[in-house]
């Protein structure tokens, strides 16, 4: 039986994170990941927070960058008009990538540390006493594991480190890709080469859990929706066209006309941030990092997935190189779950505990789009009399204007 | 200019000569049979690579061509690249067309396994392997010069024994014809109603996935589609098929296709050269009838 | 408009013979919701007859019927190598 | 038994996707060891099965191939000699550059795929065998017999079957109807890591390069199925779709 001190379970960015970090510690470590080829299954919306690549990945600089994130635009919708704000940075601090091709890169970087990434093998199941991974037919053992499986966390859960997600934890994603020329990319989104904006959607079609989202690649732009699959349910709403809708809309047709479709996908999502982090992220010398264990924050204007999750990487390979100096390898998930619970990731999702509860309130994707939507188009629209700004908002937040406050003062706190 | 040609059917030097001679080149032809060309080196038949390399060397080297012309079968594509390789010339062979473009000459060929079509650009003289099928025979005034000319044997490899190919059954892949059905037939039963159809127009019968693989009518080999068949008749019918797209990629290659539908915009319309909008249970015994 | 099956046609898969996702047919037919028809961002459930099909070719591997279904979805992603190659994931 | 078996990475070709508007393809898509590549491999070991010896794989390719070449190894290869940097990619240079690596060991036998499934432009064996000076068998779907020095294999010709013998060293090509090629298990992919891989530099096998051909355009042939529809009275309908299948059968 062949050994390795480490052996990880798929090869999305929280897999070779935890690869990576035990690879340029000499760890022995063996990354099986079911795709083909390394990244082919990764799917997300478009954006990676950089600070952890920055810190973590020797030669972040020839990272697959699409572009730098310089403008941000938050955008209502309502059935035909919109409204947008945009935040212009002059400095950027996340960058969009092809996930795929970033995936690819960060495999790379693992080889090149000496770790082995074998992929187009399925990880059927892990055994304990002795703890082996069986793939492919065979047996390999391993002082630790690292399940980085990804949001379906089929072993995860057969091995009872963590329940499954109800529909109201996890959100459905569904993504277009479109091709344009680089120049056409610049002109439409006045974005410099380098440069990308990042435009969230609130509103139609979804008016519920969930929005739009549309990123600027190099020469692509990927544009998508993600919505909470127990408001899918509940609204019987057709996923499959959402994304047709929200693309028919004004706003977007107008943003991706003359682009070619080139792809088409869909994900889960994590939503329920600390909520949906089990108690315990390890079963002894098996460890969950990533979407598995539920590292990903939504604030209704960003979400973070991607820098979390490789960060779980990071520490779940620090805990185990720590354990085995300390020649106890079976410490690795004690020192673990401390470590994440001491670090960024529970701080953050603890810090956002009550943003679940705020993004649940559905006046949030309905009413205050049309509201505000409603206000604009009075101030602007001039027949033969105008209105004034103030009487507007009064008459547009007739009989709401408490509920509105209240809702806007929580908004601030969850978020 | 000049061409020196060579193909082992008359057929396919026939068909290679006219091609050429449209683009107003002086062809000289080596053959083991009687064609067409301006001088015919009326030869004996010898079908190992070292000997015919070696006679278009020494032809080569008298009459100095700006075109070494095989015809694209296995034969011809190994004789072309190592003649190629000898001379230093450079060597397209799967060409599906050919034009001069003053001392060059400018050759199409698919690439990407089929995805793309390729135009390449390569300077005179030079050698290519084109796809006889790709061109008509058509009646030129050829000068029909004979001269007498005898390929000599040549070192290499020894042919122990050859065993003409006896015309194989053709199967999907390789029809003529195929009638294909889909969730629009109905019941099991219906099937020998496609029989009909098919045994009229001597058709291979293929099907799509949930036919083969939910229903199970038909064995999964007769599938159509991504994860089947991929097939490239001169006619396709088919019959009650929505146009997935995991079966549209398997009939890309098909020549015309009609399709049978009685839902007006079923994704299989874009991929119809007729797309026939009728009930096909009304349709096809009045077309078997026709037939 | 881009019908889901335009879309499906830009994706590469390699197929699998056999089907990863099993829809227990007994527990389909009974079923009320069906969520499954209008849940697949892929649409490849397809009822006809009360009885509900799948269509593993275009499977996009999200999981969304494995969540939504209320009966216990036999679901399992495709053998090593095989199913959905994404190169803008 | 000396094998050498020269095997190619190319486009993973099903992944290859053509942009609606311009017709072009994006090439951004991962490599694979080409298919017929494989059951020139398979053939290798089979021979090295039987009459023992070595199995090398020679390949030369973009800077991926130090991956790619992988999957040989996996399959069995026991170590590969490779050229992995970015080269004008073409049969001239390519054939050179693997004969420049070939020459300078002694091979009794070296295989390769009768052509690859991207160009299908079938070059490569007949043009190192006459860059070594040795003979070629070519589409060989049955390697018949090796023994005293000689080989003899059957040959799948358009028209015909041939039963040919040759001297060893010899290059042989191979149908994919010769065997169906193994798949490596974890196992061997695990096994394969550990492998060899010698990378040579054009620089160390000073190879002179030609860039004959100009490539002009290269997109994908445009889809122009007629949508003619067909309906109304059935006897009508019936007689024009009997009109186009006259037509075209």
């Amino acid at each position: 039986m062949e050994r390795f001190d480490a052996v990880v379970i798929g090869g999305g960015v929280a897999g070779l994170g935890s690869a990576y970090t035990m690879a340029v510690n000499d760890l022995d470590v063996l990354l099986i990941e079911r795709g083909g080829n390394i990244g082919e299954k990764s799917v997300y919306g478009g954006r990676i927070y950089s600070w952890v690549f920055e810190q973590y990945v020797k030669g972040f600089d020839n990272a697959p960058v699409e572009r730098w994130v310089k403008k941000e635009r938050l955008t209502f919708l309502d059935e035909s008009e919109s409204v947008s704000i945009e935040f212009s940075a002059s400095r950027a601090c996340s960058f969009t990538a092809i996930l795929t091709k970033f995936n690819r890169w960060l495999s790379e970087k693992v080889e090149d540390a000496g770790g082995l990434v074998v992929s187009g093998v399925k990880v059927e199941d892990v055994k304990r006493e002795p703890l082996r991974v069986v793939a492919d037919g065979e047996e390999i053992g391993c002082d630790v594991v690292v399940d980085a499986e990804g949001v379906n966390p089929i072993i995860a859960m057969k091995l009872g480190i963590r329940k499954d997600w109800k529909p109201s934890e996890v959100a459905v994603g569904v993504k277009e890709v479109f091709k344009f020329s680089e120049s056409q990319i610049n002109e439409r989104f006045l974005v410099e080469s380098d440069e990308g904006l990042a435009n969230l959607f609130i509103g139609y079609p979804v008016f519920g859990n969930g929005g739009g989202f549309l990123y600027t690649n190099k020469d692509t732009v990927s544009v998508g929706l993600v919505v909470r699959v127990d408001f899918a349910m509940k609204k019987k709403l057709e996923v499959y066209d959402l994304v047709e809708k929200f693309r028919s809309h004004r706003e977007l047709a107008s943003l991706l006309k003359g682009g070619s479709m080139i792809e088409y996908s869909a994900h889960l999502v994590p939503e329920a941030g600390i909520h949906g982090v089990p108690e315990r992220l390890h079963d002894k010398n098996i460890l969950i990092v990533g979407d598995t264990a539920g590292f990903v924050l939504n604030r209704g204007f960003t979400i973070r997935g991607v820098d979390l999750a490789f960060y779980s990487g990071v520490l779940a390979g620090e805990s185990i190189k720590k354990a085995l100096d300390e020649g106890e390898i079976a410490l690795a998930g004690e020192i673990y779950q401390r470590s994440v619970e001491e670090s960024v990731i529970m701080r953050e999702l603890e810090r956002f505990r009550k943003a679940l509860k705020v993004l649940e309130n559905t006046r949030l994707y309905e009413d205050y789009p049309k509201t505000i939507i409603g206000i604009l188009r009075d101030v602007f629209e001039i027949k033969d009399e105008s209105k004034k700004l103030y009487d507007s908002v009064m008459e547009k937040t007739k009989g709401k204007k408490l509920r509105m406050l209240m809702d806007v003062f929580s908004a601030f706190r969850g978020l | 200019m000049k061409a020196l040609l060579f193909s082992e059917t008359p057929e396919n030097f026939n068909r290679l000569s006219s091609m050429l001679k449209k683009l107003g080149l002086d062809i000289h032809g080596i053959s083991f049979s009687e064609v067409k060309a301006d001088y015919i080196y009326l030869a004996n038949e010898r079908l190992d690579y070292p000997s015919i390399v070696k006679a278009f060397e020494e032809l080569g080297n008298k009459l100095n061509p700006d075109l070494y012309v095989f015809s694209s079968t296995k034969l011809g594509k190994e004789v072309a690249s190592r003649f190629s390789q000898r001379t230093g010339l450079p060597c397209l062979t799967e060409c599906l067309s050919v034009e001069i473009d003053g001392s060059s000459i400018i050759a199409t060929r698919y690439s990407l396994g089929g995805k793309t079509l390729m135009k390449i650009k390569t300077d005179l003289p030079a050698v290519i392997a084109v796809v006889a099928d790709a061109f008509e025979i058509e009646d030129f005034d050829f000068k029909m010069e004979k001269v007498d000319f005898e390929i000599k044997e040549a070192d290499g490899i020894n042919v122990i024994s050859r065993e003409e190919k006896r015309r194989e059954k053709v199967g999907l892949r390789n029809a003529d014809v195929v009638v294909c059905f889909g969730r629009g037939v109905r019941r099991k039963e219906d099937i020998e109603l496609i029989e009909k159809l098919a045994e009229k127009l001597n058709a291979e019968i293929g099907c799509t996935r949930p036919i083969s693989h939910d229903y199970r009518w038909l064995p999964e080999e007769r599938m159509i589609g991504l994860s089947g068949e991929k097939i490239s008749p001169k006619l396709l019918i088919s019959i009650g098929v929505s146009g997935q797209i995991q079966h549209a990629v398997g009939i890309m290659n098909s020549k015309t296709v009609i399709a049978i539908n009685n839902d007006e915009n079923a994704p299989m319309k874009e991929y119809s050269d007729y797309y026939v909008i009728a009930d096909l249970y009304s349709l096809i015994p009045e077309l078997i009838k026709l037939l | 408009m881009e019908s889901i099956e335009n879309r499906l046609g830009l994706v590469s898969f390699t197929v699998d013979s056999e089907p990863h996702i099993k829809p227990k047919s007994e527990k389909c037919e009974t079923c009320s919701l069906k969520i499954c028809l209008f849940i697949c961002p892929a649409r490849l459930y397809r009822e006809e007859d009360g009885k509900v099909y799948f269509n593993h070719e275009g499977c996009l591997e999200c999981g969304t019927c494995r969540i939504a279904c209320p009966e216990d979805l036999d679901w399992e992603y495709p053998k090593g190598g095989y199913g959905v190659h994404y190169q803008f994931g | 038994m000396k094998i050498a078996v020269c095997v190619k990475e190319i486009y993973n070709l099903e992944q290859v996707k053509i942009i609606r508007e311009t017709r072009e393809p994006i090439l951004d898509v991962p490599k694979k060891l080409d298919d017929l590549s494989k059951n020139a491999i398979e053939e290798a070991l089979r021979i090295r099965e039987k009459h023992g010896g070595e199995v090398v794989a020679i390949s030369a390719g973009s800077k991926d191939l130090k991956k790619t070449i992988k999957e040989a190894l996996a399959m069995g290869a026991d170590r590969a000699i490779i050229v992995s940097e970015d080269f004008q990619s073409n049969a001239e240079n390519t054939a050179l550059i693997l004969s420049k690596i070939l020459s300078k060991d002694s091979f009794d036998l070296i295989l390769f795929g009768d052509a690859s499934s991207d160009e299908y432009s079938a070059q490569m064996a007949p043009r190192v065998a006459e860059l070594l000076r040795i003979p070629q068998i070519t589409y060989v779907r049955e390697i018949k017999e090796i023994s005293d020095g000689k080989i003899v294999c059957i040959r799948d010709m358009d028209y015909y079957y041939e039963t040919v013998e040759s001297n060893l060293p010899c290059v042989v090509s191979v149908t994919n109807e010769i065997n169906e090629p193994r798949i490596p298990a974890l196992k061997d992919i695990l096994k394969a890591s550990k492998k060899p891989v010698d990378v040579v530099s054009l620089n160390d096998l000073k190879v002179e390069l030609v860039n004959p051909y100009q490539i002009l355009e290269n997109l994908a042939p445009e889809i122009d199925r007629k949508q003619e529809v067909i309906q109304g009275d059935l006897k009508e309908v019936v007689k024009q779709i009997v009109e186009v299948i006259r037509r075209e059968i």
